[in-house]
């Protein structure tokens, strides 16, 4: 297996299946027919394939692994490097895995231009996957912007009646972000001298430097995660956005913030992770309570799913910067969860839209009745949101919120009111849609699961319960090198003289500017 | 006065003054577009001016033999710019620069 | 100012060479009215003028003193400064150029090293009085007169700037004395003669003289460029055009006639002044002028346009590329 | 007696004026209908000229007693142009013949042009610089009023002309200045007199010359001429105008300032800079508004044009490799827009709204995802090679500290997104109103050709472009 | 008097002084010496016996102005075959060569107007 560029392989494998749609000709109907399956398929073998990843990963190495090199852009000193460590590598799993979920859940609901769909889908998936084992840094913007063309299109092509506006926004606001980032990547490469990120998660940069850095990069994450006050695009990109466009939006694409966070910021510029800290706690927290505020205030589902995201992706940003064992593996574990968890829930969502054509809550009610099988998918996940123990999202919560108490009791009880307002707007929704008199005639006529949505939820589920029941599964492949990054971390903090030994988090930030501090630069 | 005195200086202010007035009459010109190819024409001549006064300055030939070229550019810039203008009044029947309006910059 | 009183005595030479040079001319001129007239009488078997003085004499003296006594129109639409300058334009244009002209072995009032750029530079001016007398008198017959007499102008002073490149070619100077001294050996319109040719047919052009003479044609403009012109503003276009005619023709000897020299340089011919040849000469190129006058119809305007373009012009051109090959080629230049 | 220059580095340029020559005989002899014969000979001859100059002599090469000089910084700028050229010329085709303009002067005046263009990218002398840069314009007022029974294009071909005359006053203005207080014209002798610092009557002179410099390649604040003439234009004017005189420009703007006045570093760096600045905001502001494609893209050139000069404003070596590197991108990504541009009609009648491309997915899908990934590379997000452009100039800028410059490019690139991204909403996003006409084979080809260069295959062919922009910095610098 | 140039060409420069008082002094003689009485009828435009009915100054022929152009051309070339043709002798075969490929050029440009019909007028 060593030989066989097995990151390669699942990265652009989408893409030849794309290639493939391309090439269909002919009637409508049959193209349409013929790229579902072709896509659905490439998919499949896709998801195949990278199980194979996790086959060949080593969790005891906390190290880049299944590394391939090529030499690529001498003259820029830039190379195609690929490779995956315990952060990235779930990432990808749940790629390849959402992507069939996507392919199956928009057979029916996407009814013009499915070819094209189609093949967005699957660039999108490409380039996502490309983005978590990218490890040169121009590999990884790349990727990264190169999630833009299909999700915008996704959104506007596809999406409702306020799509335009919502693709604009969408892609306006990650593009600015994106190439404040790119700014610091060349500013990077300029101290480093190579664009390899290894190298460069290792590469003491300038005190003074990181500061600049970590603004741009955490511009461009938090957009994407999105850190509120960045956030204003999600709920017009959920709300317009396909389903297959919200799973993937919600499931894997608010995780390259996510992972952008744990690489770029805390990896690379310790420093300065450890002086906006308290900033990044401010916003987070803000972002926890007041989206599950607006949240509360919702009567479109989806645009409630989303706020919830950012609620949830508040949670996130939180744990690691809580920089502590707990709140970086929690936030690992919340991302993952949330990635399956809302993920489905848009997928519900999407259920109920593709039978009523509505995503007004007032326009369901009672659905218990008549859609048994619905209900019971749609508690679980909504459970799994909420926080409650036995579910994904009990464990991630939970620690995360363990690690922030550590660094501060009054933020972790501020996070904590988000757990409330939070189970008190998804069983809002879920009482009104599942319960109360069955009597509006359409909603009546509504039929439940077909075995095709059972097919994809059933993995769903299956993730969500394994999850809560035994985290430790998951746990296991990236805590070695969450272990690692924050004993990196650690030291490159000491080394800067910023916390003083043996005393995690208890150090005040000394007010020396950062010139007279020793340098950490050799 | 020695008659011979006009020197350098009177020269380059000479054709900074031209200079200026070919600027000023393509920017302020508002009647007419041949005053404009005239004002380009006086630019040139300026140029030309200092050029020549530089060539004689410096003993050095380069300065007119540029000015010979520039005059023979300026003569196919002429023919061009007017024949320009030809076919523009057919297509307009007016040469005023305020009618030089179809599209809105 | 710079010292006026100590250059006088340079000042009152150059006055004095220049009244030397008009007078003589002016009278010529005059002259050169009554001579035409009485050649043309004689060639359409007439009598010519022979009231006023002997032989009628003073004939060209009367007519002056008439336009003299005349009333000076300006038409009402007319541009009155530009009206008046334009007559005087040609008339000093056509003055001036004389003084790079040879009359002699060192007889020339300015022997400037460029004098034939300087003749042809003048005689490019000559076209600005014509156009402004056109433009100015706001009358359709003088405005298309205009136009055509600096159409037709132009055209020839095209190949008459080829023809005298030829010559330069064999003289290796711009300097006209040295243009009549280069020719002590042969005259240049043996070797150039078909040059010669187009310079003097240039010539009749240039001058707006017959067969060429449309721009002024009285059938057709009624005069042309200068219908409103009266009294001394018209004797002016008048005078400037029969000085003109002398000065081609003095042109045309020192670029091809050999100048102040004469045919020979031996004993009989060789004892008359220099500057007697020049005026022998001049006066064959003018008779040449009348007699062509006197015997070819008036050209077609086409005809006209077609002769300097497509017949002059490439004919000159590639003359100037063999002249120039043949002087490479066979290393006959002027060092 | 003067004796014969060695006529070697200059055999392209000596091709070209004679095919040009020819192509005009054998269009004038076999009189009108001659225009795709001599449209396909020139393009000819541009490949012949192309192959001359790849067999030309290694190394920098001046001749002509020191007027011209070709290095590889010239021949990477001339191969550029040549392609622009060529492929404005087999795009003008179908579009004369189609507008009822199918005159064979056309490819010979683009000829010409494109003469003028290689003559003053290898200008290595004030006079000769004015020689080459007249010979492109001039020829270039004639086409750009080339229908000269429209009143559009008559008044763009006015408007050109009369600033570019301007700009060609300002240009001779500095020009003359700069020789009367350095003595010479040579840019080898520049070179050295200004090796010690200039007096200020050179630094005047030098801001006039780049001043007239601005002008041709339209960076703000000269650029006011650019959306008319562009829109008035014919299409496939406007198409040769977007491409190949901007070549050629910037790389003599970048010889002017590196060679000669590469010591005045210090001057000309604050002007170009803030020429780059104002570029992209004013392009990424102006085209927002903008309805009409073709004045969409004349602001968008202006804005490039912005980020080009963010190369040449680090004045490092690097930076003028991105210079050569953005410009390359550029050409391809613009050939191919305006080969869109040329494909827009609607039942025979050339249509340039941006709303007339409504629904193009539909009816012509690949056209449209064509036309989205220029876009797409347009705005400079990766993969399409724009990126690669503003990373190219954008590297040399940081590592030369520019980092306000580099800011406004980031938020000029943020802006100009909005009309780039509303062409692919007018493409995709929107219902056909009309649907265009089937476009022509050649243009078809041409956009799947600059297509498929400034997306898959610039990524992966990314080193010999490089490299060879590499060699030209090298060669320009290594000359000083 | 230093300037030997100044020198030289002052003789024109007095000649042309002289030249412009003779011409108008006799324009003044006349005005002097002739009667002058205007009339409305005698100032007008001279029309064949009409009234002038329209501005003399109309559009006309454009092959006015094609000439005009093809003068512009052809007299600069004149003007750099003076200096040529005087030099002939010191510039040698390049000297030679060179003009030859400029009137070749011309040459070119000329066959193309004369195909062109531009030295039509018919």
């Amino acid at each position: 297996m060593a030989d066989v560029p097995i990151l390669s392989l699942t990265t652009f494998l989408p893409l030849v299946g794309a290639l493939f749609i391309l090439l269909i000709r002919g009637e409508q109907e049959a193209v349409a027919r013929n790229a579902k399956s072709v896509a659905l398929w490439t998919s499949l073998i896709t998801f195949i394939v990278s199980l194979f990843i996790l086959t060949g990963f080593d969790p005891s190495n906390p190290g880049f692994q299944l590394v391939e090199e090529v030499a690529w852009l001498p003259a820029f000193n830039i190379a195609y490097i690929k490779g995956v460590d315990g952060i990235s590598i779930w990432f990808v799993l749940a790629s390849t895995l959402l992507t069939p979920i996507c392919v199956l859940a928009s057979w029916d609901a996407v009814e013009k231009r499915v070819k094209e769909f189609m093949i967005a889908l699957l660039v999108l998936e490409t380039m996502l996957i490309g983005m978590f084992t990218a490890l040169d840094f121009v590999l990884f913007y790349l990727f990264f912007e190169g999630v833009l063309l299909p999700m915008f299109l996704l959104i506007g092509v596809w999406g409702g009646p306020n799509r335009v506006y919502a693709a604009y926004k969408f892609f306006i606001y990650t593009f600015i972000g994106s190439v404040l980032m790119l700014l610091a990547i060349l500013a990077m490469y300029l101290t480093a001298g190579t664009m390899d990120m290894r190298v460069m998660v290792d590469y003491p940069f300038p005190s003074n430097m990181q500061i600049w850095l970590w603004l741009a990069f955490f511009i461009a994450f938090a957009v994407k995660t999105p850190i509120w006050p960045a956030h204003t695009w999600l709920p017009f990109a959920h709300v317009e956005a396909p389903t297959a466009g919200s799973v993937m939006l919600a499931g894997v694409m608010l995780k390259m913030g996510g992972y952008g966070l744990i690489r770029a910021n805390v990896q690379m510029l310790p420093e300065a992770s450890f002086f906006f800290q308290d900033v990044v706690f401010f916003m987070s927290i803000a972002a926890i309570i007041y989206t599950s505020l607006v949240a509360l205030a919702q009567t479109d589902m989806k645009k409630m799913i989303a706020y919830s995201s950012v609620a949830h992706m508040g949670y996130v940003s939180m744990g690691i910067f809580a920089m502590n064992q707990q709140g970086l593996d929690g936030a690992m574990f919340q991302m993952l969860s949330h990635t399956f968890v809302s993920a489905a829930l848009f997928l519900c969502i999407g259920v109920a839209y593709n039978r009523l054509h509505t995503r007004e809550m007032a326009a369901y009610g009672g659905m218990a009745k008549n859609m048994p099988r619905y209900a019971v998918v749609f508690a679980i996940f909504m459970f799994a949101s909420v926080g409650l123990p036995g579910t994904s999202g009990f464990v991630g919560e939970f620690l995360t919120m363990l690690g922030v108490f550590q660094v501060s009791t009054w933020y972790g009880m501020l996070s904590a009111t988000g757990l409330v307002l939070g189970a008190a707007y998804m069983l809002l929704l879920f009482r009104k849609l599942f319960f109360g008199k069955l009597e509006k005639p359409e909603v009546k006529a509504m039929s439940d699961l077909s075995m095709r949505e059972v097919a994809f939820f059933a993995p769903l589920v299956a993730i969500v319960i394994i999850m809560g029941v035994y985290p430790a599964s998951f746990q296991n492949v990236y805590n070695p090198t969450v272990e690692k990054i924050l004993a990196d971390h650690q030291a490159s903090l000491k080394a800067a003289g910023l916390i003083e030994a043996e005393t995690p988090k208890t150090a005040e930030l000394r007010t020396e500017t950062p010139a007279t501090q020793p340098a950490s630069e050799n | 006065m020695e008659f011979g005195s006009i020197g350098l200086a009177h020269y380059l202010t000479l054709s900074a003054i031209l200079f200026t007035i070919g600027v000023f009459g393509i920017f302020l010109n508002r009647k007419n577009v041949i005053v404009i190819l005239m004002s380009v024409e006086m630019i040139l001549l300026a140029v030309n001016i200092n050029l020549v006064a530089f060539s004689v300055y410096l003993n050095d030939l380069v300065g007119q033999i540029f000015t010979m070229f520039i005059l023979t550019v300026a003569a196919a810039e002429a023919a061009i710019g007017l024949a320009i203008l030809v076919v523009y009044f057919r297509n307009r029947g007016t040469i005023a620069v305020e009618d030089i309006n179809m599209m809105k910059g | 100012m710079w010292e006026f009183w100590a250059e006088l005595p340079l000042v009152v030479r150059i006055v004095a060479g220049i009244v030397t040079i008009v007078v003589p001319l002016l009278i010529g001129m005059a002259m050169l009215t009554y001579f035409e007239r009485k050649v043309m009488a004689a060639m359409q078997l007439r009598q010519g003028p022979n009231v006023v003085g002997p032989f009628g004499l003073l004939q060209p003296f009367a007519d002056g003193l008439k336009l003299l006594a005349k009333e000076t129109v300006i038409p009402t639409g007319a541009n009155a400064g530009v009206f008046v300058a334009a007559p005087m334009l040609t008339f000093l244009l056509a003055l001036v150029a004389w003084a790079v002209i040879p009359f002699g072995e060192g007889l020339v009032l300015a022997d400037i090293n460029v004098g034939v750029l300087y003749l042809f530079a003048i005689s490019s001016l000559g076209v600005y009085g014509i156009i402004m007398a056109g433009w100015a008198s706001n009358s359709k017959y003088a405005f298309l007169g205009g136009l055509r007499a600096a159409a037709q102008m132009v055209s020839y002073e095209v190949s008459i700037g080829l023809v005298i490149i030829t010559v330069l070619l064999c003289v290796g100077s711009l300097n006209l004395s040295k243009i009549v001294e280069a020719q002590k050996t042969v005259w240049f319109f043996i070797p150039l003669f078909p040059m010669f040719i187009i310079f003097f047919i240039s010539a009749l052009a240039e001058t707006n003289r017959a067969p060429f003479d449309l721009p002024e044609g009285e059938s057709e403009l009624s005069g042309g460029f200068n219908v409103e012109y009266s009294s001394m503003t018209f004797a002016l276009f008048f005078l400037g055009e029969y000085i003109n005619m002398i000065l081609m023709s003095g042109m045309t000897t020192v670029l091809f006639l050999g100048g102040w020299l004469p045919p020979l340089d031996i004993a009989p011919l060789n004892w008359i002044p220099g500057p007697l040849w020049f005026i022998a000469k001049i006066c064959f190129v003018l008779f040449c002028f009348i007699w062509v006058r006197a015997t070819l119809p008036r050209y077609r305007y086409d005809q006209l346009m077609r002769l300097g373009w497509k017949v002059f012009l490439p004919f000159s051109l590639i003359w100037v590329v063999l002249t120039s090959g043949v002087l490479v080629y066979f290393d006959l230049l002027p060092k | 007696m003067a004796t014969f220059p060695d006529l070697a580095p200059a055999l392209p340029e000596i091709f070209l004026a004679c095919a040009s020559m020819a192509l005009l005989m054998i269009g004038v002899f076999r009189g009108e209908g001659s225009l795709r014969l001599v449209s396909w000979l020139t393009v000819a001859s541009f490949i012949a000229t192309g192959f001359l100059l790849l067999q030309g002599p290694e190394g920098r090469a001046v001749t002509f007693n020191g007027l011209f000089v070709s290095d590889s910084f010239g021949t990477f700028a001339k191969l550029l142009i040549l392609i622009a050229s060529s492929l404005a010329v087999i795009l003008s085709v179908n579009y004369l013949e189609k507008e009822r303009v199918a005159r064979f002067e056309y490819p010979v005046l683009i000829a010409l042009a494109t003469l003028g263009m290689l003559a003053m990218v290898s200008a290595n002398d004030l006079i000769s610089l004015y020689v080459g840069l007249e010979l492109q314009s001039l020829a270039l007022y004639v086409i750009a009023s080339f229908k000269r029974d429209v009143a559009k294009s008559t008044e763009a071909g006015l408007k050109y002309f009369v600033l570019g005359a301007l700009s060609s006053g300002l240009l001779l203005y500095g020009a003359s200045l700069v020789y009367g207080f350095a003595g010479t014209t040579s840019f080898d002798k520049l070179a050295a007199v200004l090796e010690g610092g200039a007096s200020v009557g050179v630094v005047i002179g030098m801001v006039f010359v780049a001043a007239g410099l601005a002008f041709k390649i339209s960076a703000v604040p000269f650029h006011m001429w650019t959306p008319d003439v562009y829109e008035g234009a014919p299409t496939s004017v406007t198409a040769f105008f977007a491409v190949a005189p901007k070549v050629a420009a910037i790389t003599l703007f970048i010889r002017v300032l590196v060679g000669p006045f590469g010591d005045l570093a210090m001057q000309w760096q604050q002007v170009i800079q803030f020429c780059a600045g104002a570029s992209m905001i004013i392009g990424a502001l102006g085209a927002i508004q903008q309805k009409n494609i073709k004045r969409l893209m004349a602001y968008s050139s202006i804005g490039h044009i912005g980020y080009a000069l963010v190369g040449l404003s680090a004045g490092s070596e690097e930076g003028v490799r991105g210079v050569l590197i953005y410009m390359a991108i550029y050409l391809a990504m613009n050939v191919g827009v305006f080969a869109v541009i040329l494909s827009m009609r609607q039942s025979g009648r050339a249509v340039e709204e941006v709303a007339d491309l409504a629904g193009l997915s539909k009816t012509h899908p690949m056209l449209a995802f064509a036309m989205a990934v220029f876009m797409w590379s347009l705005a400079g997000v990766p993969p399409a090679a724009g990126f690669w452009g503003k990373w190219a100039v954008f590297l040399p800028a940081i590592q030369a500290g520019l980092y306000p410059l580099a800011i406004v490019g980031v938020i000029a690139s943020g802006i100009s997104c909005f009309y780039y991204l509303r062409v692919i909403k007018a493409m995709y996003f929107d219902d056909v109103t009309e649907p265009l006409d089937r476009p022509t084979p050649t243009a078809g080809f041409v956009v799947a050709g600059a297509a498929l260069f400034v997306f898959p295959v610039y990524i992966f062919f990314l080193s010999p472009i490089t490299s060879g922009a590499a060699a030209a910095a090298a060669a320009l610098f290594g000359a000083r | 008097m230093s300037n030997p140039l100044l020198v030289q060409y002052l003789p024109i420069l007095v000649f042309l002084a002289i030249a412009t008082i003779v011409a108008g002094a006799m324009i003044a003689a006349s005005l002097v010496v002739g009667k002058q009485k205007p009339d409305a009828e005698k100032l007008s435009a001279y029309e064949c016996g009409f009234e002038a009915f329209e501005d003399a100054r109309s559009k006309f022929d454009v092959r006015f102005y094609l000439v005009s152009i093809l003068f512009i051309i052809f007299d600069l070339e004149v003007a750099f075959l003076f200096p040529w043709a005087v030099s002939l002798g010191d510039i040698g075969m390049f000297g030679f060569w060179s003009m030859m490929v400029f009137l070749g050029i011309l040459t070119i440009g000329f066959i193309y107007e004369w195909k062109k019909g531009a030295l039509e007028w018919e």
